[in-house]
């Protein structure tokens, strides 16, 4: 492990690093080193002046206004949608604006699941999935007395693929799975899993909240019929989120939330929607966090989304290798960075998470200790939490190392 | 309101005042309603079709200037076309509203004075209300016509 | 009518005015005369700062996070939350923080409409509800086989308290209305219709997206249930609204969305919920978007929701006399400054309100034209769409005065 | 590791080695199980009452070092306590925690040692963890038993 990055790289991290404001505060009287993308992204520069710009320039409500400066926000907020839907190669009209990867998930277990569940219908998740892959089924599951069933995660952390096959039949309607995992840091084969769902005659749907801010993802190419991701993990703001859905399904779906905007007609006996995607916008949409969630995904265009996953597989094999020096040390997920994001957990017998988490942050390091919403996985796993260290485009060697130095300290003190 | 003479020509004043074609047919072939539902403009659209050709166009409804002179002047272009032709002039001035064409003059008459509505957004939708509803209701005859 | 304020206002309109970055600017070579704040407000350099300042300095994911970073940044979270729960005079517990007012309604119709709506039960709503206020009770009530009733509003834009207690009964299950109109600015008797309700064992929604912007609302005064409102017309920013319910209701209602946050502990058969409020907020929430509302209500308080009030009434008041000046035009709603808010609506017969509001744009003045989300309302004023000019505490006499020549500006081009 | 010595005081680590009262009784009069949903801590409290008394109290669960000597140093504090005294000792811990009232050395015994944890809002939960299933268990106790 050497302090300058691998060849392979061609991110220039000194450089993107100056872009992020946040990065050169000091936590404890040490310089930050931040290492909890996985649970929100920092941001650079172009994203905060955006959004800043926004308001001070152009302010307004959006789609009603007659007047220029209505029109002018229009344009803004309607060019975030349009380069969302751009990175990951997707219909803008399948493009919807939520308040984060969470809500994306229940719209389509609300819109589509209340309405088509029936009873003994089965839902099938993975045993790695988030909480948002997993609640927003068990509730509508609950109305509707379908079966949120859990396809099994192997010894080694990754999807078990036969097993899922084994559980997909003739009841399942929705497979809902996890494109990478936020505390295994599992790349999970979503093509293979949409082939087998589709062959069923089931729907499949991807949580990409991972993976979309770290790697190149293509809509069509992974054949699934929703995508869910979330501005604040790619370098965006808070407060906004995105559904992807087929044109041709979501067009078929009755609406979710009611309200302004997602209307055609409002009379008393009853509405009519308006088109694709606003159909399932309701009420005043997230207007700056578009704004800033676009200048983020100019922002990663700029880079390159290949050249971050080079970065990031680089990121990943430093962090395996780091964490392998320590002694007693467990890593949870794939060791190979080709299979695998920059997020690793692990845990180390004698310092629990969060001790290790309040040790490192005392050297200015964060990193996340808990169960990552992922509260079935931690069972599967045998442990009530782990620590998890995760990486971005933004990071490098030397953290990595400012870690590994960071966890001997800790390891020292407990023991 | 220098800048607004790209909006407000003459020619959509007129239509505007006394607006061609208003009213409803005797005996049409095809009707459809449509609105904006961003402001509420509405039309009400009648098509009389004899041999294959809009024997009659008329238009009634609430509308903005734009709105309503643009149904005028629609109802003008169309009158007279095949079904065939008028859909390709609901097109060229779909692409016109939109930036990507320049206007043809010849085909779309009057309404070549509503070009300067592509600048503004907001009003493109209420210049192709009337005109999406033409081809809609071409389209509506069409399928239940055979 | 003259260019200073009356007396009786506490308000510097033009100290206020300062503090907003984007009334500086011009439109068409124009100075802004921005009179669309019943869409959304303007925001003060604070709430920009305050922003701005946690994405450089903290941000991070709230709740679960032991380091320094995320113990800040849920501090500001929820200072943001409590600055709200202080306004209304909510209890924190009962103050949900949602996307916007939209989705704080559609949390009810949801959570608690689509569980415990039987067939035959009703929804009394108002004929002048926000299409928020009306289409998720329409969504819910397909679902459920309950049925939406509109009570009814008077020719003078009042509503028909007689006319709607004789629709309260037995099958009344809700009754939500709006606590001020957005397009009449028809200040409703909430107290009395929430007296009204009770007895009759039904709860009671306030939509306050109108209200709590624009004057002193106490959540226990108005005895209500629920109280909606929305982050951006009250100086906040996009992609936050708030619900505040009582939390004996709260408490027993299942969630909505569900996601991260949400949840105690999630099992594969079944999972349990989070304390109040969190139990209603599913994935990362709002968190930028909460510490500039906080920053909001501060300068809100700073400058006193009694002199807020007392300035609209006065801006009420210029607009109902200005607009009375001009020949044939109509003003929808009260013309009482006593019994309105800030926001009038108007109709000028030959000229459209689309025509209107394009050419005050060209002098620089943002007004609203259209349906305002009221369509159902529009058919009782009997008009397809209205222009409404809708002051907040930045504007002053000259607005209107700008307003009035540029109306007649418009009417002579049009006549 | 100065700015930690609050958080991790020596008396901190020796009951987080060598936890006090920890494992089952063989007669409890209640038993119950918490958790902190925010980070996975766990644990299961038991507690055996004799003529108003907390003859035994005894924990077992997992957590970090502030959770676990909490429940050892609660399970010392509680002990031989009347239910009223054991309820008033949980509501002090709990403002101490909360940074409303200092700690009464007297009372607190070993724990506290914890005070500093007041400065880490995160922390507070696991240090109140095993408290508040003490004071869960003895209403939970009086409800049942009358
Ligand atoms: C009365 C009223 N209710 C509800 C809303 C909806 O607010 P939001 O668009 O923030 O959801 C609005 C504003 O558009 C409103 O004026
Ligand atoms: C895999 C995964 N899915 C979903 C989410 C939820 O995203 P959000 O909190 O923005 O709704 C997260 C992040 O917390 C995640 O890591």
């Amino acid at each position: 492990m050497g302090t300058s990055m691998s060849p392979t790289t061609s991110i220039d991290a000194a450089a993107v690093r100056r872009d992020f404001p946040v990065l050169s505060r000091t936590v404890h009287g040490k310089p930050l080193v931040y290492l909890d993308s996985a649970a929100t992204s920092q941001k650079p520069e172009p994203v905060l002046a955006a959004m800043d710009a926004y308001y001070r320039e152009t302010n307004a409500n959006v789609h009603r206004g007659v007047y220029t400066m209505a029109a002018e926000a229009t344009e803004r907020f309607e060019a975030g949608r349009t380069a969302v839907a751009r990175l990951v190669g997707a219909p803008r009209e399948g493009t919807i604006l939520t308040k984060n990867a969470s809500e994306a998930i229940n719209l389509v277990a609300w819109a589509w699941g209340v309405r088509e569940l029936k009873a003994g219908d089965e839902i099938l998740v993975t045993e790695m999935e988030h909480h948002s892959n997993i609640v927003p089924w068990q509730l509508v599951a609950e109305l509707t007395d379908a079966v949120v069933r859990f396809a099994p995660v192997t010894p080694d952390g990754e999807l078990d693929l036969e097993g899922l096959r084994g559980m997909v039949g003739p009841r399942t309607r929705m497979v809902a799975l996890v494109h990478v995992s936020n505390v295994l840091g599992t790349i999970n084969p979503v093509a293979e899993v949409a082939a087998i769902a589709h062959e069923a005659g089931a729907l499949v749907l991807a949580d990409a909240a991972q993976s979309v801010p770290h790697m190149p993802v293509d809509f069509g190419e992974l054949g699934v019929d929703f995508l869910a991701f979330t501005g604040h993990k790619m370098l965006g703001p808070t407060g906004i989120g995105v559904l992807v859905g087929r044109p041709e399904i979501l067009g078929s779906m009755r609406p979710f939330l009611g309200g302004g905007e997602m209307i055609r007609d409002v009379r008393k006996e009853g509405s009519s929607w308006n088109d694709l995607p606003w159909k399932f916008e309701a009420g005043t949409p997230p207007i700056a966090e578009s704004v800033g969630l676009g200048a983020a995904v100019e922002y990663l265009e700029g880079v390159g989304m290949d050249a971050v996953r080079t970065h990031e597989r680089e990121m990943a094999r430093h962090l395996v290798d780091a964490l392998s020096e320590v002694p007693d040390l467990t890593i949870y997920g794939p060791t190979d960075p080709d299979r695998r994001g920059a997020a690793v957990s692990f845990s180390l017998p004698g310092v629990h998470p969060h001790d290790l988490a309040q040790h490192l942050d005392q050297d200015g390091i964060a990193v996340r200790a808990g169960h990552h919403c992922a509260k079935p996985l931690m069972r599967v796993l045998g442990v009530p939490a782990t620590a998890r260290a995760s990486a971005y485009l933004y990071n490098d060697a030397q953290d990595v190392e400012a870690l590994l130095a960071a966890i001997g300290r800790a390891r020292a003190y407990f023991s | 309101m220098g800048g607004l003479d790209d909006l407000y020509q003459e020619l959509i004043l007129d239509h505007y005042r006394n607006r061609r074609n208003a009213g409803q047919l005797d005996d049409p072939t095809v009707a459809v309603d449509h609105n904006n539902p961003l402001c509420g403009d509405e039309i009400h659209l009648e098509l009389r079709i004899e041999g294959g050709r809009l024997a009659g166009v008329a238009h009634s409804g609430e509308g903005c200037s734009i709105s309503q002179s643009s149904a005028s002047m629609m109802s003008v272009a169309l009158s007279d076309r095949t079904e065939d032709e008028a859909l390709d002039l609901v097109e060229h001035f779909r692409r016109v509203m939109r930036g990507d064409e320049d206007a043809d003059e010849e085909r779309l008459g009057d309404a070549v004075a509503l070009e300067g509505v592509a600048k503004y957004p907001v009003r493109v939708k209420c210049a192709l209300l009337s005109w999406m509803a033409a081809k809609d209701a071409i389209l509506t005859r069409r399928s239940e016509g055979g």
